[in-house]
């Protein structure tokens, strides 16, 4: 392959492919970190249970998706899990969003874990004291102090799977870098595509990162409204 | 109003409170007293079973606390709790950190539950600092809001643990006057502090626990000054 | 109608025609591919048209995916495969083909200046293949089941790629996508060895076992388009 | 598929595939950690330093591996870069491992970075002002006291770069995953030989955590010897 | 020995040391005191550049220590420092500690850098902590280690930053008599204290900085007990 002589009207051609590819990788990504977020909220919840069969299920769950490639488990459910449940495929998306979700749940669980455990004693039982049932005192008090916490490395798992949910496109899934890989296959060319696809890439963790940079300095240092700023502002202000 | 009977509390191997009975009767004043580790915070705990009592039983207002078919919650209603280190919820300001329990456990509309709160605040002199959050106030005035916050429930009993031991010395005053505008008022106390003076002055009966065990009690005066026994007059010596 | 599940029940259009979905994999240029515009076309493609309109029905393709078109056939998920399938003993114990319709063999792709002559010299070679596809079983025969010799790429570009990359000495693959890429690049020298060893491969549309509603229809229209000359207009040759 | 009907025979006529899969793994594991600790250690600290043309390159290295997904980055590796450098490919492995290597060293780096500035600078001030130039202070002051810090995330790099090692499945290397996908379509069966992969992969995580632990408890706490232990004894000790 | 030329330093727009002359004559012992904040450290620390002088110049035995072509860790070797924080390596024992820079600086042999350093260590009276590791060590203990260690490149001059304000006040004394001690040995020292009575005790000249300015220097019988300078006064009424 000739190096200088670049051919990017081959991406032009394909550019529905790549504009496509783009939609569903942020697709899978806000749907498999929305859903791992609740997904995680729960487990993490059930890491901290006392009650053994909450805490087991919970941690050999968060051990499984942890400790085996995401890979493995894309193709697990796509080609086994989800045909033995539905008897049949549910698409490229639904297994694909399902595995980032299932696996964006344990890294999740692990860091709601630690946010809620590094929360003070002191704030659970004052709110006991005041005869909050757990609940009420995890729902009120503990989460939105542990949440704050949790922003940055939330954050950090969001770019993490942005860039995992590139690994859908073995199961044929039609994200950013299946594009690459079918104008690559048709032009037997793979400078162009690939580079194409790592900019984009890079693109969107650009602004993924700002934003979360923005999310992260709204919920820093003090709670203190007055000291915040908004993120956006729409209109006057 | 509190029947405590043979109380005993364990951390695994290690034996804190170690047989304990006393009975505090409506609006008495109950200040305890005793050394570093002796287990006073932990006996305050139980009482609220904040700790879980491992022998022994302890009432309030007749109910058995640790009684699985007692509502735990129901029983802290009736006893407000203050800590040594405040415990403030740092994300809401001072009027939601008083109004959220009677909102979210009384169920009391929202109006009604900030005009308590506003009273509340008149009445332990931060009526001012309404909008505030705890990391804007000294440590004088988050004590203050907390025992306000504590009062919101309503409650018949309140359990000081060492309230004014992580002040700087000049707020100690502004949080014992308003402990002691309560006692005034009525409410039945039980105080873990190191402030003597307090115990002299406003004490129906001192409590003295040494290992765990409650080793003698009696008037401010038969403690302080009329004491016979060893290991109480030891302590005193060298906290007076 | 509802893409996802698809039988010839619930998938019929609003004309009264039967309605098919068909999966595919569409990485197999000549075959079956992607246009830039990412519309399936292909052989393949025009073949399985030419059936649907001689037997009256209507066709939706999917893109699967080559492992995971077995078990979307399987699960119903689509009624038939085209997917340039080879029609072999393994798979007919577990699916149903039609009539073949396409007939191809295997051919070795070297570069200009190798030695290998026929089958027989790939033995001590590197062969890519794509994987799990009749170019990789009949190389397995030859090197061994889990020979680290097989270079199985994910599509039969990027196994010529790791020909051409000089990561294998040779590629083997169908004779109709491996004189695709050679159509395509002109320029790159490389030569074709057909041998006779490689038994020759019947096409054939995959369908689930038992499933003779759809396969009766099939049949149907490649007798259709075998009779009115169609097939060979598509393909430039007969198949008996 | 019916699902009770396993079939683990398929995994065994196929053994060979599967512990050549694993030491594909280790070693494109090993390498890529190894080679990304060094290359980690030249990226950390080129990114502290106060010249622009070596902080420019080092913080662009780093943000375009941390910013693109791995996947494209070993397609374009397998593909692109080596084919025009070296006019042919070298096999999976040697691109498997540069693109591990090349990742891994842009994640180490953000650690080796972030360890050495955690060093308090009062260390650095008495190196100097004991008069060591700036190399001999870092690699007899700072390195050392910095490593100890960096233990616990290189730690999660190494189980993270296990897992990630499964991607080169997609240039047909020969690891693990690529054993349980020729078998799957060797067989067109997908429960077996991917939960086979599955327990392999948790297999060799849970080894791999082990180690870390341990080496994690050697060098936690404290400096004074007396109070580690001893790793691995051989012999009478 | 060190000569101090219209020094200036800014740290960006502050501007901490605004224009100081002064010369350090071999064997002299000369104590740098005034308010926090006045730039004392700064000063101490332009003198080896570990901050970069922004204008003027200071030379140390004639050679100008911020000038391009001057070798600074050649001039580091002759200026010890000591810090407040003692900056003790911890991951090294007190031997290697004090004998890492004579090693890996002046290429010292081990033994020969070990005998050192075992005189030294009798010197500052911990020669049965050689094999301790900082974190074993009390922190006056930790201070003479870091004096030790500063000695061993054998230097003319020592730099001394708030040698004791670091430490609990039964640990100064400890420390305060090591360095008397140098002194007598006839070692040059800068040393910034808040110890009024090291200054009138040890020091040939005392200087009080403020503002980033040198206010007053002469003999500590001028300064602190006949200096007719308003801010001198106002600053020892003060601290004394
Ligand atoms: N959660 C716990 N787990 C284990 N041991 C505990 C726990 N809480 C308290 N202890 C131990 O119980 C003993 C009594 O503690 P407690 O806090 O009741 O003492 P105290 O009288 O309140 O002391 P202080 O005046 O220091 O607050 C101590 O030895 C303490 O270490
Ligand atoms: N690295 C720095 N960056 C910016 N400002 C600095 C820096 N170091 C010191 N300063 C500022 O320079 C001024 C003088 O500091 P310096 O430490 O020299 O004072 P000092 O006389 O030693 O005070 P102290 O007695 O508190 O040690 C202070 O205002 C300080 O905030
Ligand atoms: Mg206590
Ligand atoms: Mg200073």
């Amino acid at each position: 392959m000739d190096f200088l002589d670049i051919r990017f009207d081959m991406i032009w051609n394909y550019k529905e492919l790549f504009i496509r590819g783009i939609w569903v990788t942020l697709g899978l990504t806000v749907i498999g970190y929305l859903g791992g977020i609740i997904l995680g909220l729960f487990l993490g919840m059930g890491k901290l249970s006392k009650r053994k069969w909450i805490y087991y299920p919970c941690k050999y769950y968060v051990d499984f998706f942890r400790g085996t490639p995401l890979l493995v488990q894309i193709l697990l459910i796509h080609l086994a899990v989800i045909p033995s449940i539905f008897g049949h495929s549910l698409g490229y998306f639904v297994s694909g969003a399902t595995a980032l979700l299932l696996n964006c749940g344990a890294y999740n669980a692990e860091i709601i874990r630690a946010g809620i455990q590094s929360i003070e004693k002191g704030q659970t039982e004052a709110a006991r004291s005041l005869g909050m049932p757990s609940g009420v005192a995890m729902k009120n008090i503990i989460l939105p102090q542990a949440f704050r916490r949790m922003v940055p490395p939330l954050g950090n798992e969001l770019i993490a799977l942005l860039k995992d949910s590139s690994l859908v496109t073995v199961i044929a899934a039609n994200d950013l870098l299946y594009a690459g890989k079918v104008v690559a296959g048709a032009y037997s060319r793979f400078w162009e595509p690939y580079i194409t696809v790592a900019i984009l890439y890079l693109m969107l963790t650009f602004v993924f990162t700002k934003v979360i940079a923005y999310v992260e300095k709204r919920f820093s240092n003090s709670y203190v409204p007055s000291q915040r700023r908004r993120i956006f502002t729409f209109g006057r202000s | 109003m509190i029947k405590i009977e043979g109380l005993h509390k364990s951390f695994g191997q290690l034996e804190v409170l170690k047989g304990i009975d006393y009975e505090v009767k409506e609006k008495e004043i109950i200040c305890v007293i005793g050394p570093s580790g002796s287990g006073k915070s932990t006996f305050l705990r139980c009482i609220n079973l904040l700790e879980d009592i491992t022998d022994g039983a302890v009432f309030i207002n007749g109910l058995k606390v640790n009684d699985s078919g007692t509502n735990i919650n129901e029983i802290r209603k009736d006893v407000g709790m203050v800590f040594q280190q405040f415990n403030l919820f740092p994300h809401m300001n001072v009027l939601n950190n008083i109004t959220i329990s009677p909102r979210k456990i009384r169920k009391m509309n929202p109006k009604e539950a900030e005009q308590l709160a506003v009273e509340l605040l008149e009445k332990v002199g931060l009526a001012d600092k309404a909008k505030s959050f705890p990391e804007q106030l000294s440590g004088g005035q988050m004590q203050r809001v907390a025992i306000a916050r504590a009062l919101a429930m309503q409650p018949k009993i309140m359990l000081f643990d060492e309230p004014t031991s992580a002040l700087d010395p000049e707020m100690v005053k502004e949080v014992l006057d308003v402990m002691k505008q309560l006692a005034f008022e009525g409410m039945t106390m039980v105080v873990v502090t190191h402030e003597m003076g307090f115990a002299k002055e406003m004490g129906d009966r001192v409590l003295f626990m040494d290992e765990g065990k409650l080793v003698e009690e009696g008037t401010p005066d038969a403690i302080f000054n009329n004491s016979t026994n060893e290991r109480t007059k030891a302590f005193l010596s060298m906290v007076l | 109608g509802d893409s996802d599940t698809a039988s010839s029940e619930d998938g019929d259009s609003a004309d009264g025609k039967t309605k098919l979905v068909v999966g595919t994999d569409a990485t197999y240029a000549p075959m079956e591919y992607m246009d830039e515009d990412g519309n399936i076309v292909g052989i393949d493609i025009d073949i399985v048209e030419a059936i649907a309109e001689a037997a009256d029905f209507e066709v939706e393709f999917k893109n699967i995916g080559w492992e995971p078109l077995f078990p979307a056939v399987d699960n119903e998920e689509v009624d038939f495969a085209v997917s340039s399938i080879t029609i072999t003993d393994e798979r007919k114990e577990s699916f149903d083909f039609t009539d073949p319709y396409y007939v191809a063999n295997q051919v070795i792709l070297v570069p200009e200046d190798t030695d290998i002559t026929e089958y027989a010299d790939l033995e001590d070679k590197r062969v890519s293949v794509q994987i799990n596809t009749t170019g990789h079983i009949v190389v397995k025969e030859l090197l061994g089941n889990t020979s680290a010799d097989i270079v199985a790429a994910e599509t039969m570009p990027f196994a010529i790629e790791e020909m051409l990359n000089e990561n294998a000495d040779a590629a083997v693959g169908d004779n109709s996508v491996v004189n695709e890429y050679i159509k395509n690049n002109p320029n790159v020298e490389l030569k074709v060895i057909e041998d006779d060893s490689f038994e020759k491969e019947f096409y054939g549309l995959m369908v689930k076992q038992g499933n003779t509603e759809v396969m009766d229809l099939l049949n149907e229209g490649i007798q259709a388009i075998k009779d009115s000359g169609k097939l060979k207009e598509i393909t430039g040759f007969d198949v008996e």
